[in-house]
């Protein structure tokens, strides 16, 4: 019945079942919803978070969505700045994965804050020398960068680009889009690296802070190394669940081994200088204010297994399976590294998040435990509904993939 | 598609469109080209400077018609009841036992001063006097390092008023409209050189 | 980093042989601090306590075991870690005096400040002030009441600063020299075995001004280069080994080696 | 000429763009920001003139002189008083928040009179008082059906009830258990007449024995003040502390030493170091140092060592310390401030008597009974407790009609509570005088609320633990109490005088300024937060060795461990539960939520089969309670540590129902020799559940 509306020349489900489908996933958005009322009405006291946790699973999901994310400005980068044609077959899944990202993001940190009606402040009473602060900024610009990057895609749809004005204001859009990837490509760089550096500051927090650049301590450019580490492929995993999914070919291999290519590079890159840089911390800095190495652990929840999971089997393994052509090219263990990948920089993102605040500094404190309640996962679950939502309607009714009338004839 | 289009084309296509716009406008007499929007403006502009303040303020009277051209032509000044305590804090409006060293009983003839005997310093009940410069509690003044600046330069220059002004309350935030905004002490103290330190006003 | 300096440098010196832990100045700075009672205290983890009292033991056996207590006010970090990190300027050390201050309604909540202290020094309001009817009339005038959803943190009872400030200059003194315990926190004015010791520390006048040089004296987690404003003092070398990290050197006092 | 479309619109635009011009959005947004900043619903600061009040803080059981400051009139904190030379400008963890205690939600609001289980209605005081003396009219002449029993050991309140009782022909006045009860009766025992006092100040090694002397026992601010007098903060120290007893306690914890002794073991401690002593030579003038020499040569270091479970090296360096100190003072005392015997503080006080410390400054000292303001008030040396009286009345020995309760809880605060508040049930006409709604109100058949200490005149009469006769008085600081209260002595009076019996007083006010001016004090310089001080006697004190000859050891069931109960000043008083200020005070090792902690060492849990964090169950002859096992190497071998004064059925949503009442399992047994009833020796046995 919605046929009309289809991207020309392409098949789609039924209506029926695109409708279960979507009330399916419905279901899980009004459950996180009805948390969200609840948290708005009453407070972040129904979370799980406390006194040690002030940041916990939230922060962790925003940090892990916002790299993972990154597949849209990186990609953008080398396809508008760098001008790497192929890319253009992946582009807009990944502009849409990004802006459903960033704007998740943006709303679980209104949550995430005990006052959302002040949340304004960030602009407002601007402190410069807040990370976060850089954070506010280039994440709510760079949000409107996407949106600024979905809008022709949304305006492309068959029917709305009946209409000239639209049709023209879409195609004027997308002519300067390398001027929008440059400008993402800049605010990404700096928040991605302003998160890493709102961990790398704290002084008081010896598993997160580390000496620097200038301004900028060195988990600033490895939260953006890891960010590009990640995000690619992030989108290949994305577009190939998407593919099983609808039993539709919509980019080729080729495109997603090429992503696999710019992640595995990036990601080596990233894991030589933390695996440099974790060397550094555990032997210079640790010991300058009296700490160990092992003091950094406790027990299984924050064992050491975490941070060896982090670097060797998500990180090292991954980055040498994506930069290897020959496993690169077997889809299967293409895939295969880029969950790693992803896990691994989630994980990266949990431990500087949790594990860093966890870590009792005053000797005679002690360990606690953090565990996010219904409130918290709901939420986040709501966000990942959005973005399935989101992107469903994006695949049923937008040209999202330019190769897929091509590849599925 | 659209491979072929340029924004030369794009142009003539609005311009096209900005004709047709025109030709409406050619039909349409009685809109008066720029006429209605300037009406807007100026109603709004009248609306927004006249009406506004009516609809955002309520008005309020002081409880008692309190004189203080009548206390000052006694001779008295303002510091003769807006007094400093011997600890440096200032105990702001008189409370009934300064105002009963008077008027414990009537004295004078005004009805406001039998009101006020009758209501409050026979009864026992402190006057609920408004205060026109009411700060939230999270605001540390003290009149102390202020001293030395004449009470009208930031309160209502009252002294000579036989009826206290209006006051007017703020129907959104609660406060007075001549609550000190933080901006006019930063402002104030900036240009004396004195600190504008977070906590040398906030409690 | 290097410290922020002031002329005056408000700071507290704590002497921990003499600390019974009998909870006299927590509760003194609940009242001075209008902290509204919580029905469930016993969960740590979401009660405000400004000045909290932890339990330090040597970690031998009974009968050998020894136990000190370790109040635990906000450190007034000449570095503070906390400042630097919040997003609008709702907390800064920028007084004469070095106190760290916390505005409440310009804080938005992010607690992000929270992450920063290692000494769990601030806390973050989960309800809304409830005090059982009636009480709201017991309100100390010194400090404005928090809504939830705002940081809030010990800020040595500034308003207590500016009171003896304003008593100052009512008795023509100087404002800028108050003299030793013309201005007392809540905690110190209360404390029965005179734990606390209270003055600025720049002041050869006041008496933390050499105590906080002893040779017992130490601060908590020195090597971070915090530089907290709050000394601690004890004869007993576990108590102050406790006080930092020594795993470099073994030895407490050690110098720290991270700027 | 008519408004089209296109027309509306650019009016429209116009308007909006005229808006930007004036301060409608501009100041709507500022005002909601100012809004956003000051929510209504959070409470106001209260305005007015700040002030100090000198008041006398009877929340504790010493009493704190302190100031009160209030703001416009109502008072918001309490400091200490700098000019009470008690206190010194000290408060202790209850009084300071006092204040907030006005408005505690246990507040009695108002008088009521039980219509039902559990059921109560406000009645009006006249009613409430007339109900009181139609009560007690019928059972005037007969004694021992009127009883009272009196929570406050100091109050000059215990003259007027003993008085009053007096005339009306009983002799049933009871005072709660306390140190100064069992105390007084061990000085007796030792040949002598008085409060015992312990110079604590003068002294330069405090041997404390039980004494918890810097938190819970005694007047606990001027000793604490005492202690930190001779602790400059970076100097020498000029007086050695130490305590003995089964917990590494507050006082412990600064103390230059901790003598862990299991709570069954006080009185051989402090035998046994008494034998080593004379060992080292130690002789005294004492008519019974013969006998006592030869009952201490029991108490031999290997009978010490298995007793505490100690090395005898302990007693040898005590030993030391006691002889190269010039004024060293045991202070005797139950560790948790009752239920020990008249017998443990014979043990330990008579170590004054043989260093020959008695009467010596820093040494013990003797406070004779002070002049009364009534003649036929009661002799406090001769109270009778509580406790042995609620026990006769649930064997049915002692039938009293109606029961008088001034400031006291017995129906939870005393051993075997549950007994107790069960015995109360015998008796036909209850009247408790309570400021909150306490276990033993809750039981009550009228509740006539008291004031609290800043809405009343009290006084304190040599509040135990002082060295020198002491008096402190104290008037209200507020003009109108909180709730519809009225003083209890002032509607005792009122309610004498309507049974036809005059005590020469209309108020208590009256009693308290006539009771100044027996000691020769003056009640507005008492008020103005004064102290009054009399001259300390010594007096021949024995060794008290007749009276030791009696003890018999006791026998430890090999299952069982001793219980140590634990207070803290901080966490409520046997009258008062823990105040809603004081309630943050506590640690999450001592109450989560509604469990209550049992402490013990290592080797204990060891030896129970228990580990950190199990339930168990602690039972005794009397009872059983439940708790979580928290492992502290701060008590002492063979025993376990539980808070005392949780457990609360009355009072507040900030107390009710946590914890459990450890009063519950405490054993009441007879001490020979002496017929007191002592509890503090009590043992249990550990289950896990």
């Amino acid at each position: 019945m919605d046929r009309a509306l289809f991207p020309d020349g392409v098949e789609r489900c039924s209506f029926g079942k695109f409708a279960l489908w979507m009330g399916f996933v419905t279901a899980f958005f009004l459950f996180g919803l009805y948390a969200m009322i609840l948290i708005f009405a009453k407070g972040i006291v129904v979370t799980g978070l406390d006194n040690y946790f002030g940041f916990g699973l939230w922060i962790t999901f925003d940090l892990a969505v916002i790299a993972l994310g990154a597949g849209a400005f990186f990609t953008g980068f080398l396809k508008y700045i760098l001008k790497i044609d192929q890319l253009k077959n992946i582009i807009n899944l990944t502009v849409i994965i990004g802006f459903i990202c960033y704007s998740g993001a943006m709303l679980v940190l209104t949550m995430d804050i005990g006052q959302p009606i002040r949340a304004w402040f960030g602009y407002w009473h601007p402190n410069v020398h807040s990370m976060l602060t850089e954070v506010i900024f280039c994440i709510t610009c760079y949000c409107l960068v996407l949106i600024i990057e979905y809008v022709p895609l949304i305006l492309e749809q068959k029917q709305l680009n009946k209409i000239p004005f639209l049709h023209h204001l879409a195609h004027n859009m997308h002519v300067n889009m390398a001027l929008f990837a440059g400008i993402g490509a800049f605010l990404s760089t700096f928040h991605q690296g302003s998160l890493g550096g709102m961990y790398g500051v704290l002084m008081g927090r010896p598993y997160a802070f580390r000496e620097g650049f200038f301004i900028w301590p060195w988990t600033f450019f490895l939260f953006v190394l890891s960010a590009v580490g990640s995000g690619p492929i992030f989108t290949v995993l994305c577009c190939t669940l998407m593919e099983k999914m609808t039993g539709r070919k919509l980019v080729d291999f080729k495109t997603k081994a090429l992503m696999g290519k710019i992640a595995g590079t990036m990601l080596t890159v990233y894991i030589f200088f933390k695996i440099l840089d974790t060397w550094a911390w555990a032997n210079n800095f640790l010991p300058s204010v009296g700490m160990t190495f092992d003091q950094m652990f406790y027990g299984i929840i924050y064992g050491k297994w975490l941070m060896f999971t982090e670097i060797i089997l998500c990180g090292l393994v991954p980055a040498i399976m994506l930069i290897t052509p020959s496993i690169r090219n077997n889809p299967t263990l293409l895939y295969t590294a880029g969950i790693l990948d992803c896990i691994g920089v989630t994980l990266n993102r949990y431990l500087f998040t949790v594990q860093a605040i966890a870590i009792p500094v005053m000797p005679f404190d002690s360990w606690q435990f953090y565990y996010p309640n219904w409130t918290e996962w709901s939420t986040c679950g709501m966000i990942v509904a959005y973005g399935v939502i989101v992107m469903s309607l994006s695949y049923r009714y937008l040209p999202v993939f330019p190769q897929e009338r091509a590849l599925n004839k | 598609m659209k491979t072929q289009f340029s924004v030369a084309k794009f142009d003539q296509k609005l311009q096209e469109r900005w004709g047709e716009v025109m030709e409406e406008k050619k039909q349409c007499k009685g809109c008066g080209g720029a006429l209605p929007f300037v009406i807007g403006f100026v109603a709004a502009v009248i609306a927004g400077w006249v009406l506004f303040p009516d609809l955002i303020y309520s008005k309020k009277t002081q409880p008692i018609r309190f004189s203080h051209k009548v206390h000052q032509e006694q001779g008295m000044e303002c510091s003769s009841c807006h007094t400093f305590r011997d600890d440096g804090s200032f105990a702001g409006l008189p409370n009934n036992e300064s105002c009963m060293q008077c008027h414990a009983d009537v004295i004078g003839t005004d009805p406001a001063e039998v009101a006020y005997v009758e209501k409050y310093a026979k009864t026992g009940k402190e006057v609920p006097w408004l205060i026109y410069q009411y700060q939230p509690d999270n605001v540390y003044f003290s009149h102390k390092a202020h001293e030395s600046f004449e009470c009208k330069s930031c309160h209502p220059d009252v002294g000579k008023t036989d009826t206290p002004p209006v006051y007017y309350e703020n129907r959104l935030s609660g406060y007075s409209k001549q609550t000190m905004k933080m901006w006019q002490c930063e402002r104030c103290h900036a240009e004396n050189g004195v600190s504008n330190a977070c906590h040398v006003c906030h409690k | 980093m290097k410290a922020k300096e002031f002329n005056i440098k408000w700071g507290m010196v704590i002497d921990l042989d003499k600390c019974t832990g009998c909870g006299a100045c927590m509760t003194a700075c609940q009242v001075e601090n209008n902290i509204a009672p919580m029905v469930d205290a016993s969960n740590k983890l979401r009660t405000l306590s400004w000045m909290l009292v932890y339990e330090l033991s040597n970690k031998k056996a009974a009968p050998d075991a020894e136990i000190a207590y370790l109040p635990r006010p906000c450190m007034q970090c000449g570095n503070p870690t906390c400042v630097p990190v919040c997003p609008v300027i709702a907390t800064d050390k920028n007084e004469e005096g070095g106190i760290v201050s916390q505005i409440y309604p310009r804080c938005i909540g992010c607690r992000y400040c929270m992450a920063a202290c290692p000494y769990h020094a601030r806390y973050f309001n989960w309800e809304d002030p409830i005090f059982p009817k009636g009480m709201e009339k017991t309100l100390s005038p010194n400090t404005s009441v928090r809504p939830r959803g705002v940081v809030e943190k010990c800020n040595f009872c500034h308003t207590r600063l500016m009171k003896a400030k304003d008593k100052a200059r009512q008795e023509g003194g100087n404002p800028e020299a108050l003299a030793d315990g013309a201005y007392m926190p809540a905690c110190a004015e209360v404390c029965p075995t005179g734990a606390i010791s209270f003055g600025d520390i720049k002041n050869p006048e006041h008496k933390v001004h050499e105590l906080a040089k002893g040779e017992n004296a130490y601060r908590l987690l020195e090597k971070l280069g915090l530089a907290p404003q709050v000394y601690y003092v004890s004869k007993r070398e576990w108590v102050r080994k406790l006080g930092d990290n020594y795993a470099a050197t073994g030895k407490a006092g050690a110098e720290k080696k991270h700027s | 000429m008519g408004l089209d479309r296109r027309g509306f619109v650019k009016i429209v635009m116009g308007g909006v763009a005229g808006t930007l011009f004036t301060p409608v959005i501009w100041q709507s947004l500022d005002d909601v920001s100012i809004w956003s900043q000051n929510w209504g619903w959070i409470p106001r600061l209260n305005k007015g003139e700040v002030k100090a009040k000198s008041a006398l803080s009877k929340l504790c059981p010493a009493g704190c002189a302190v100031k009160v400051k209030t703001v416009g009139g109502l008072p918001f904190a309490a400091i200490g008083n700098t000019a009470n030379p008690m206190s010194k400008g000290g408060v202790c963890p209850i009084c300071t928040g006092g204040a907030q205690l006005m408005y505690s939600p246990a507040r009695v609001k108002s008088p009521m009179k039980k219509v039902g289980e559990g059921k109560y209605e406000a009645i009006k005081w006249e009613e409430a008082e007339a109900m009181l003396v139609e009560k007690l009219t019928p059972l005037k002449g007969q004694d021992g059906k009127i009883a009272a029993i009196s929570g406050d050991e100091t109050g000059t309140a215990n003259e007027v009830l003993s008085a009053m009782l007096a005339g009306l022909g009983s002799t049933g006045f009871y005072v709660m258990p306390g140190e100064m009860f069992t105390a007084t009766k061990g000085v007796k025992l030792m040949g002598g007449n008085g409060q015992p006092g312990f110079d604590i100040e003068g002294s330069d090694l405090v041997l404390m024995i039980g004494a918890d002397a810097l938190d819970s026992w005694g007047t606990t601010v001027a000793n604490q003040k005492a202690f930190a007098a001779t602790r400059p903060t970076g100097g020498a120290a000029t007086a050695q502390y130490i305590y003995a007893g089964p917990v590494l306690n507050n006082t412990a914890s600064v103390c230059d030493k901790w003598v862990a002794v299991p709570p069954t073991a006080m009185a051989t401690f402090a035998l046994a170091l008494a034998n080593q002593l004379i060992a080292a030579g130690a002789v005294s003038s004492a008519a019974d140092f013969g006998d006592y020499k030869a009952l201490v040569a029991k108490y031999t270091p290997e009978a010490f060592e298995a007793a505490t479970g100690l090395k005898a090296d302990v007693l040898k360096d005590l030993v030391a310390k006691i002889k190269a100190a010039k004024a060293p003072l045991i202070v005797a005392g139950a560790s948790f401030g009752q239920g020990a015997g008249a017998l443990d503080f014979v043990a330990a006080a008579s170590l004054n008597v043989l260093l020959g410390r008695v009467g010596q400054k820093g040494g013990m000292t003797l406070l004779g009974a002070a002049p009364k303001a009534i003649a036929s008030a009661a002799d406090r040396e001769n109270a009778k407790d509580a406790g042995s009286f609620l026990a006769s009345v649930a064997t049915g020995k002692a039938t009293p009609g109606a029961l008088l309760i001034y400031e006291a809880n017995p129906a939870f605060a005393l051993p075997q509570a549950a007994e107790m508040a069960k015995a109360m049930g015998n008796i036909g006409f209850k009247v408790s005088f309570s400021t909150y709604m306490d276990e033993t109100a809750a039981l009550a058949d009228l509740i006539l609320p008291a004031p609290h200490p800043y809405e009343r005149f009290d006084d304190a009469m040599n509040p135990y633990g002082v060295s020198k006769p002491t008096y402190l008085a104290g008037k209200p600081v507020v003009s109108k109490p909180v709730a519809d209260c009225k003083d209890p002595v002032d509607v005792l009076l009122a309610a004498a005088a309507k049974l036809g019996l005059s005590l020469g007083f209309d108020t208590y006010a009256d009693v308290i300024k006539a009771k100044a001016t027996a000691l020769g004090g003056d009640f507005d310089a008492l008020a103005a937060g004064g102290i009054w001080n009399g001259e300390a006697k010594g007096g021949a004190l024995t060794l008290g060795a007749g009276a030791l000859a009696k003890a018999v050891p006791v026998k430890t069931d090999e299952k069982a461990v001793a219980l140590a109960p634990v207070t803290r000043l901080a966490y409520g008083t046997a009258s008062l539960a823990t105040p809603p200020a004081n309630l943050v005070t506590l640690r999450d090792t001592e109450l989560v939520g509604k469990d209550l902690f049992v402490q013990m060492n290592g080797a204990t849990a060891k030896k129970l089969g228990v580990a950190k964090g199990n339930k168990v169950k602690l039972t005794s002859g009397s009872g059983e309670i439940k708790a979580r096992v928290h492992v502290s190497e701060g008590v002492a071998a063979n025993t376990v540590a539980v808070l005392l004064g949780f457990g609360r059925s009355a009072w507040d949503e900030f107390t009710k129902g946590k914890g459990e009442n450890v009063y519950k399992i405490l054993t009441v047994s007879d001490e020979a020799g002496t017929g007191l009833k002592v509890w503090a020796g009590s043992t249990v046995t550990v289950a896990k559940v």
